[in-house]
């Protein structure tokens, strides 16, 4: 490998986002056609099945990742799977997605009164709730994954415990669901 | 590592007027004791100097300041009451000798920082990554996750969310009183008593309403419409309707 | 490179620590020898000038460095500028706690002869040192950090250079012992 393309794998290796061929190019300070060679040669050494690292483009980026064959290993040496106490917002965007799914984002927010990117990312990324496609607007719709099932010890949705201070009339989801949004829709006025 | 020990400092103490090194050597042969010499004054004349030198720099050690600490020591070691006995029999030799190892033990770590300080520039180059696991290796498997979260804990979540919020506490804000309003009153009172008690008339209302109302009379006072007289201060206030004010009233109405 | 040569590149690159060849026998589950074996080919595959990646051993395990000829556009790229240098205070100070751990902060004030608190601080703040309990009299004792031996690329403790290389020559004890005793002699002769 030539001293672009090693400098080029250092770069890679460092940043853990994709990385365009033009900030390789500036960091590098080189031209562009240099590095796209130097990216080129790179991406030969690093075909699949040859190395323990393959290149992948990203979001109009580089980026190195480690080869999907050693998942298995890679899980029995690092991965040290959390699952920490659901924080008040956590729970409740849980809960949303969980009673009601498929929700859309926009519906979540609305009924907590609050935005909740960040409960809904940590839950993503725990692997309790999942994308289930998108709205008519482009929102993304979700709903609970297997894995929530296993953790929370449910049988199937249907095995949810009513909700608790809810009165027992026999309400049916839809009428939860405009309660909930009449009650988030004073909460956000307050 | 070849510097040379630098012990060059002048003194003007009480108990010696001359330079450092001598001070010690003679300290050191006992023709001055310890106990008598200021220890303190020396440091601060060290210190001065650096400062003069523009090197001053407290928390880079010295052989100087070793070698002081190391006296200090010794020094406060014959201070110790009982502990006097074995240490005036201590030799100058042992003094020496006890000065000499702690000098030669700062030199070690000094040329051992030297060489870390060194190695640690030859080692600048190698970066390591620091990169978060990928989310799926992160995450427990499907197959081996167990339980761990109770369900009753979303049931309440929900039960939360159903429930309206509590209407807003709005006691911190200041209800507003129409002062139009209070005109009004003032006027609709004066239309059937020419002659009232402002504290009959008004002293249920909260003290808002009662100091509007206040500025009310003063308005129809202005206007010619009432005449109000308090005989002592924070008495009783009768409010009269005036002459002039019949035809206003009148109007009014 | 065999698989599981590619499998160990795969587990080092993921991650941020070094592993030991145990902990890769574990995860991939095979002996130990095999791993041994794959290490050595991968050892060769990244040897420096190679590839844009290094093997290095430190703090007791592997781990994977980029090559320190692509430092100056890493830093470039991540703008992540160089740390300052280890300040005469702080060397000494890490001399004392890396060769005498666990020390105590006292201790480290004797030899140097005044007080190290602030040098003891910028070095726990750079993660260099690290407390490692408290004396029978309550003062902080202090020991080297796993980064310490990642920083300076050390396999361990006993990588330090020796220690008695640093033995004061009887050439500098003469000085000294001279320099204390003799000033009065050569004054009254002079």
């Amino acid at each position: 490998m030539n001293e672009l393309a090693r400098k080029v794998e250092s770069l890679l290796f460092l940043s853990n986002q994709p990385v365009t061929e033009m900030a390789l190019a500036e960091a590098c300070e080189v031209e562009l056609e240099l590095v796209e060679e130097a990216v080129a040669e790179l991406e030969a050494e690093l075909a699949p099945g040859r190395r323990g690292l393959i290149l992948r483009r990203v979001g109009g980026g580089l980026i190195l990742a480690s080869d999907p064959e050693s998942e298995v290993a890679a899980r029995r040496l690092l991965s040290k799977p959390r699952t920490p106490p659901l924080t008040q917002a956590q729970a409740e965007t849980l809960a949303i997605v969980a009673y009601l799914q498929p929700v859309a984002r926009p519906e979540i927010a609305r009924i907590r009164g609050v935005s909740s990117e960040s409960a809904v990312g940590s839950l993503s990324e725990r692997g309790l709730i999942e994308e289930a496609g998108r709205s008519r607007f482009g929102a993304a719709i979700y709903r609970t994954s297997p894995l929530f099932e296993k953790v929370f010890g449910l049988d199937g949705i249907d095995a949810l415990p009513d909700p608790t201070r809810f009165d027992p009339t026999p309400d049916d989801e839809r009428e939860i669901r405009e309660r909930l949004l009449a009650a988030g829709e004073q909460r956000s006025e307050a | 590592m070849a510097t040379r020990l630098d012990l060059d400092l002048d003194l003007d103490l009480d108990v010696f007027i001359g330079p450092f090194d001598l001070l010690l050597s003679i300290v050191l042969r006992e023709e001055i004791s310890l106990l008598e010499v200021e220890l303190g004054e020396i440091v601060a004349l060290y210190v001065t100097r650096l400062e003069e030198q523009g090197e001053l720099e407290l928390e880079v050690a010295t052989e100087f300041l070793v070698l002081v600490a190391a006296l200090l020591e010794l020094k406060s070691r014959l201070m110790l009451p009982g502990a006097e006995d074995d240490l005036s029999e201590m030799e100058p030799a042992e003094a020496v000798e006890e000065l000499v190892a702690r000098m030669l033990e700062y030199r070690r770590y000094r040329d051992a920082g030297r060489e870390l300080k060194d190695h640690f520039e030859s080692q600048r180059g190698f970066l390591y990554r620091s990169a978060p696991l990928p989310p799926e290796l992160r995450r427990v498997e499907v197959e081996t996750a167990e339980k761990v979260y109770e369900p009753e804990q979303l049931a309440a979540a929900l039960g939360d969310l159903l429930e309206p919020p509590p209407r807003p506490d709005l006691s911190h804000m200041r209800a507003t009183v129409s002062l139009r309003r209070r005109l009004s009153a003032v006027r609709s009172v004066l239309m059937s008593r020419p002659v009232f008690d402002f504290d009959d008339e008004f002293g249920s209302e909260d003290r808002m309403t009662q100091a509007v109302t206040i500025f009310a009379l003063l308005d129809l006072y202005k206007k010619g419409e009432a005449d109000w007289e308090q005989s002592e201060s924070c008495g009783p206030i009768t409010v009269r309707r005036s002459q002039a004010g019949q035809a206003g009233l009148a109007q009014t109405a």
